[in-house]
């Protein structure tokens, strides 16, 4: 599930790129922000605050900042193409308002973070890690705290 | 838009005009928190749930009750409550509670103010009181409390002018939450003291997320009306459980009503949703009224907190979602299936009710010695407690699933053994 | 299917030995999985806790009984068992469950064993029968499933070993999760038939997590034996709550025993964790028998599952803490406080269960008249399978606690209906 979605990605960015306003934002909100790999550019948004305040009380404080659990681990181009596209719908969202709340994960980025907890557990966990054959086994479903609290 | 929020961020409110301790009317208040004040005034409206909410029914006005809408009736929904209180006003009138802008009307023109004379007393709940106690009472709160409980409702309430408002919960200058209820300060204290705590001042003592909860306990709650001065006495004295109120109004010798059909003398619970709460996971767990019931919104770049007082089912994503993290689908239908569960075993307690006043009648019919009736009829009086203390609490079970499973249990088997009792 | 899953199998672990499908001795295992093995052998140890656990109880080995420790009687600490379960081997010996590593030796030596002549079934939950099952039926699984049922217990015995092992839960070369109790599969294919589900394989079916609890449920639910073939049926056909499964046994008219007091046609519940689990909040969030009885734990470099099988609040951190931000004490006393509501209720309804007893015995004297007194046994056989259901099941009320409390209500409105049933 989590493989062979960069380029669908790419084409989703490329797309999106075309809107003005979203494009607009994604600079004047400091989408660039979305490339780095440190916690404060993310918490340009205010909607983004509480996650960055909970993050920074979390055990990952020293370890994981925000993109090495929503970023992809598994090539640069999928991680590029997914903070391309997280960063283009945040900033649409961020814009024009229209957003759930609470903010919810959505499925595509919560299988990006259970990547990023194999990324750095692997070794620890393959072990109760069922095969691949098998839906996956949710690593968030009892460590949902770890990066910050819900 | 973009630019708006990030201004929005730097300035939480404007100082529009000055309230004071004495600033009743909450349009002034409305001037300087328009977003709390759009969310107050939202409590007209009116939606069902599948259990709650209300649902608006139109009624041809008359001299008696000018209003053109009120909520279902609850005595048409459930026959057995017109035996349970037979020969009580509330078998004459009782409906679905709705939102707060409808207290006091909804109190002025119920049945039940025909049916029987209310005292003052009873706006204690349904208005704003805070101002109109301390002018009752020269500056006095509780002077102006007990001035008013015991004048006949009509004369008291020309005292008040509004529902519930601003003040009523806030302190006018600093906005920090504040308790304004004679009967909620005289009550919670003891309590506190059944718990060891001595001399409590909620104001004082609370904690900020206790005082979330207890600004809604001033009302919601079980209440009587102490002696002539029918002064409002919460019956907490030996502990909030439903054993431990039945024990104290046994103790004082306390009855509502005696019943029409069985002479037995009879209690009525009223809204116990703090002491149901109070027994259930989420209380344990610290979860507030306001947590629930007026969820944080996000509006612009402020987080604000729903003033449209409901139920919490009618805004899963924000009452529930923040901290379940199951889809609002998912999470309403653990609701309900707790309710549903709850609602049918209510409808068992009920109907062994109704049993045990068909079978007190047909025993005094066959005229059963004194001994054995009475002993049904106190069999009675804590059958109808028990299941009242649940069905007038209003989430349906939800505050306190195990809880109110096991009252209604305790419920039936005071039916059946008062059943029991007038035979052999 | 397994042998697909076999080359991309993930488990990480040294192959000291080859396992096969053959492979029965636990110690074999634990050569490649040396940090399970740890676990697994440890369930000898005993340890109460409130409400669980078990406790060691010396006792003097005798010929019938060579067992030196055992766990505390229920049947000391609950009394009313007695008169519930008069004349069924039950009320003869009813021990504290304790752990798996005790399960083949506490059959062979209960009392029950005496009390009445059991058939080779019993062997299907305590002992590991899966290779024995297939060499009885020449490699087919079901065939000496049905070939071991019939025989007399102490012949049946004979063709096990040892209690539960790795294999009983285990896929021998891919460690998958495999249902291998005849009993469940077919019992699992007829609950979700009732749910619409047709042909359900639960091998093939179900998904991981579900496996995480089905695993559990081979064993941990309520049973009967069906025929004279005294085949193993788990009564789930209309569905898996206690109305469904009484429903089933009143459809094909089974009874367990005659009540030696009144005459009655009883049932006798067994251990249904499994379906009382799957009406509890945690069953809705998807939380399965191995996240708290199992929880992983931290071996070395190696996150594993805790094969030390015991109840939770032994190690409420793992168990619990993961998803409970609560502190272990707090998340304790919300497990006990819990159980207590629950026991203080099971406690009222064997009180009425046992009041309807007597009052049968009375009016049976009395030589009340067949039509009543045999209203009033069809009420005991419902009260008592109800409360037995409850109290059969382990967890004190924690698995299901509303849907526990709304069975023990249930029950006493059978008890009181059936005192009621004799009158008039
Ligand atoms: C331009 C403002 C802004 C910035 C900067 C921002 N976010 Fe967000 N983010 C949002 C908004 C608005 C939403 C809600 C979008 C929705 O739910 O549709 C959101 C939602 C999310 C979600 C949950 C919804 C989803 O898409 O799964 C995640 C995860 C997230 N952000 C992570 C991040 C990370 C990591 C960063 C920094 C690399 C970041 N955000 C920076 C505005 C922002
Ligand atoms: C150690 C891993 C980790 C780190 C570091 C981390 N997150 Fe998350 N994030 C998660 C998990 C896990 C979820 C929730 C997944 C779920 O709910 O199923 C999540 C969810 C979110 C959401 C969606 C809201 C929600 O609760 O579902 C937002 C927004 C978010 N993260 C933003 C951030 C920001 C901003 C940072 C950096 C300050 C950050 N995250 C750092 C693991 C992490
Ligand atoms: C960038 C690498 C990285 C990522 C991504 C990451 N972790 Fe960790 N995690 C670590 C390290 C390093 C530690 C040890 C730090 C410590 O001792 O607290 C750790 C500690 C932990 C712990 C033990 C401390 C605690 O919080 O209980 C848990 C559990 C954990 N991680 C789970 C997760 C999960 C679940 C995810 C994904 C949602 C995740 N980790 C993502 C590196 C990572
Ligand atoms: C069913 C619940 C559950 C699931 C699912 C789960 N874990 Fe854990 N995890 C635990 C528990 C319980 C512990 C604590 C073990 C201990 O204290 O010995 C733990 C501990 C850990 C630790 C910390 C070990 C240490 O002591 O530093 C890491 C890292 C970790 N888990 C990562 C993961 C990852 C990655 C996944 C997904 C592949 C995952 N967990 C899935 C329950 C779970
Ligand atoms: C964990 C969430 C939660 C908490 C905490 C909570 N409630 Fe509720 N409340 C509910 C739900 C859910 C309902 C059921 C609403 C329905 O049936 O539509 C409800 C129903 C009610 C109702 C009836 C509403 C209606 O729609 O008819 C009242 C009144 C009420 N609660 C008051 C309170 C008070 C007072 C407190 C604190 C002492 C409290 N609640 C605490 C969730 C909560
Ligand atoms: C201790 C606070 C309190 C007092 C005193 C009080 N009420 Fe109420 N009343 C409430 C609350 C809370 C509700 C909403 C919950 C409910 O309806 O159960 C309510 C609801 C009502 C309703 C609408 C629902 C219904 O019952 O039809 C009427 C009418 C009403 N009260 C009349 C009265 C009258 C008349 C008195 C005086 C005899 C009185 N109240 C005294 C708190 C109070
Ligand atoms: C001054 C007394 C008072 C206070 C304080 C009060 N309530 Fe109420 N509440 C009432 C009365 C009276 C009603 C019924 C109004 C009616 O039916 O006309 C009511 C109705 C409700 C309802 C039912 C709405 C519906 O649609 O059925 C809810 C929910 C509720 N209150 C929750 C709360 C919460 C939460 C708080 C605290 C944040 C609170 N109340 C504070 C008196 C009060
Ligand atoms: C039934 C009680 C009640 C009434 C009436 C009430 N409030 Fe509140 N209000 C609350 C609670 C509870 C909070 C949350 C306070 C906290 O957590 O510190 C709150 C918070 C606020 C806040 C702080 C910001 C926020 O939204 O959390 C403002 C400002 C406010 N209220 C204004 C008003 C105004 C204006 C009115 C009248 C139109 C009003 N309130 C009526 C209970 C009430
Ligand atoms: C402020 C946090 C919070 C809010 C808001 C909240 N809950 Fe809970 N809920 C909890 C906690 C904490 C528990 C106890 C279990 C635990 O510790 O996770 C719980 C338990 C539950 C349970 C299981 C309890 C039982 O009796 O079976 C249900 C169902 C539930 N919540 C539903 C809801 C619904 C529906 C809402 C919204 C109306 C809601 N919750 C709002 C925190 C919350
Ligand atoms: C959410 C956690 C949780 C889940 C899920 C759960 N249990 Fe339990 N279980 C408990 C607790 C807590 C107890 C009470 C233990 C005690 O009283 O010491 C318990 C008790 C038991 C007992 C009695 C243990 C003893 O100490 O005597 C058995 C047997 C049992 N559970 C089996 C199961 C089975 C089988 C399942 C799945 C169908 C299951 N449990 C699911 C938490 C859980
Ligand atoms: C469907 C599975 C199953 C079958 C068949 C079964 N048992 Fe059990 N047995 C269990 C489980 C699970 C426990 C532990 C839970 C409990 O004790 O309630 C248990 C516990 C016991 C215990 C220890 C507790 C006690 O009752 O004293 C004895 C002895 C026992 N069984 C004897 C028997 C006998 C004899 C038979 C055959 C007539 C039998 N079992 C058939 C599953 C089963
Ligand atoms: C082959 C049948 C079987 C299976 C499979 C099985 N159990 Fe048991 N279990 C038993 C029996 C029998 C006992 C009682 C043993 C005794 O009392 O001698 C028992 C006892 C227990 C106890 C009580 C321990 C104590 O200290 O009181 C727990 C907890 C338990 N099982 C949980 C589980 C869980 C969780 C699973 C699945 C991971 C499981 N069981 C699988 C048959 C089984
Ligand atoms: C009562 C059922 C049961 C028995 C008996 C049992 N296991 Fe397990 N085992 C489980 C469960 C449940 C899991 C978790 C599997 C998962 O989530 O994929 C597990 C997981 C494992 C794993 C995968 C790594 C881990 O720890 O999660 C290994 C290896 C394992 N068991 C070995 C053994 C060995 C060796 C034995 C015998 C000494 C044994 N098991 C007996 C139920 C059992
Ligand atoms: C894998 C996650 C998980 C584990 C492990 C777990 N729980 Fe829960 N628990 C939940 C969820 C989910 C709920 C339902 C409320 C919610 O959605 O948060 C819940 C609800 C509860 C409730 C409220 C339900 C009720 O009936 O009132 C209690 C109490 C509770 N858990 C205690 C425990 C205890 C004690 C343990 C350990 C023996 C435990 N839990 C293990 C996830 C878990
Ligand atoms: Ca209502
Ligand atoms: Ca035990």
């Amino acid at each position: 599930m989590r493989r062979g979605h960069g380029a669908f990605i790419v084409v989703m960015v490329l797309f999106g790129g075309l809107i003005g306003l979203g494009a607009f934002t994604f600079v004047y909100a400091d989408g660039a922000s979305y490339m780095s790999s440190d916690a404060r550019p993310c918490a340009n948004c205010h909607v983004m605050r509480a996650q960055y305040e909970a993050w920074q009380k979390s055990s990952h404080r020293e370890v994981a900042a925000c993109n090495d659990c929503h970023a992809p681990h598994s090539s640069l181009a999928a991680k590029l193409a997914v903070k391309g596209l997280n960063g283009f719908n945040h900033s649409l969202a961020f814009t024009t308002g229209r957003f759930p709340e609470p903010i919810r994960i959505t499925d595509f980025n919560r299988d990006v973070t259970e990547g990023a907890c194999r990324h750095c557990h692997d070794a620890m966990v393959h072990a109760i890690d069922p095969v691949p054959e098998e839906e996956e086994l949710s690593c968030v479903r009892c460590h949902v705290d770890v990066g910050h609290l819900h | 838009d973009i630019f708006e929020k990030k201004q929005e961020s730097r300035s939480p409110f404007f100082r529009v005009v000055e309230l004071t301790d004495d600033t009743e009317d909450p349009a002034e208040w409305g001037k300087n928190f328009p977003l709390q004040y759009d969310g107050y005034v939202r409590t007209v409206d009116m939606v069902r749930t599948r259990f709650g909410g209300s649902e608006a029914v139109l009624q041809t006005p008359t001299t008696e009750d000018p209003r053109t809408v009120t909520s279902q009736s609850k005595l048409d929904h459930l026959p057995e409550l017109r035996r349970m209180w037979a020969g009580y006003a509330f078998s004459k009138d009782f409906r679905e509670e709705r939102g707060h802008a409808y207290m006091l009307e909804d109190q002025i023109f119920t049945e039940r103010q025909q049916a029987a004379p209310q005292p003052g007393t009873c706006l204690h709940c349904h208005a704003s009181v805070y101002v109109p106690y301390k002018k009752a009472g020269d500056g006095d709160l509780m002077a102006g409390f007990e001035k008013l409980n015991p004048l006949p409702y009509a004369e008291a309430r020309t005292h008040v002018t509004h529902p519930i408002t601003c003040i009523d919960c806030h302190d006018a200058v600093t906005m920090q939450l504040r308790i304004t209820r004679p009967g909620f300060i005289e009550g919670i204290a003891q309590a506190k003291a059944a718990e060891g705590f001595s001399a409590y001042d909620v104001n004082r003592d609370a904690s900020h997320q206790e005082m979330r909860t207890y600004v809604c306990a001033q009302c919601h709650v079980e209440y009587y009306f102490k002696g002539s001065e029918k002064r409002l006495t919460y019956p907490w004295s030996k502990g909030l459980k439903v054993e431990d109120i039945l024990a104290y109004y046994d103790e004082v010798q306390f009855k509502d009503w005696t019943h029409a059909e069985t002479g037995a003398p009879m209690l009525k619970a009223q809204h116990p949703e703090f002491e149901m709460w109070a027994q259930g996971t989420h209380a344990r767990a610290g979860v507030s009224c306001a947590d629930c019931h007026m969820p944080y919104r996000r509006a612009g770049a402020l987080k604000i907190s729903e003033h449209h007082v409901r139920s919490p089912l009618l805004d899963v994503a924000r009452s529930c979602q923040t901290c379940h993290r199951a889809s609002a689908e998912e999470l309403l239908d653990r609701a309900e299936s707790i309710q549903e569960r709850h609602a049918r075993l209510r409808d068992v307690a009920l109907n062994s009710l109704v049993d045990l006043i068909d079978d007190i009648k047909t025993a005094q019919a066959a005229g059963t010695d004194a001994e054995r009736l009475d002993a049904a009829r106190q069999y009675q009086r804590k059958a109808s407690f028990y299941v009242d203390f649940v069905e007038a609490e209003n989430s349906t079970g939800f505050h306190a699933d195990q809880e109110g499973a096991r009252i209604l249990a305790e419920s039936i088997n005071f039916s059946r053994l008062g059943q029991r009792a007038l035979m052999r």
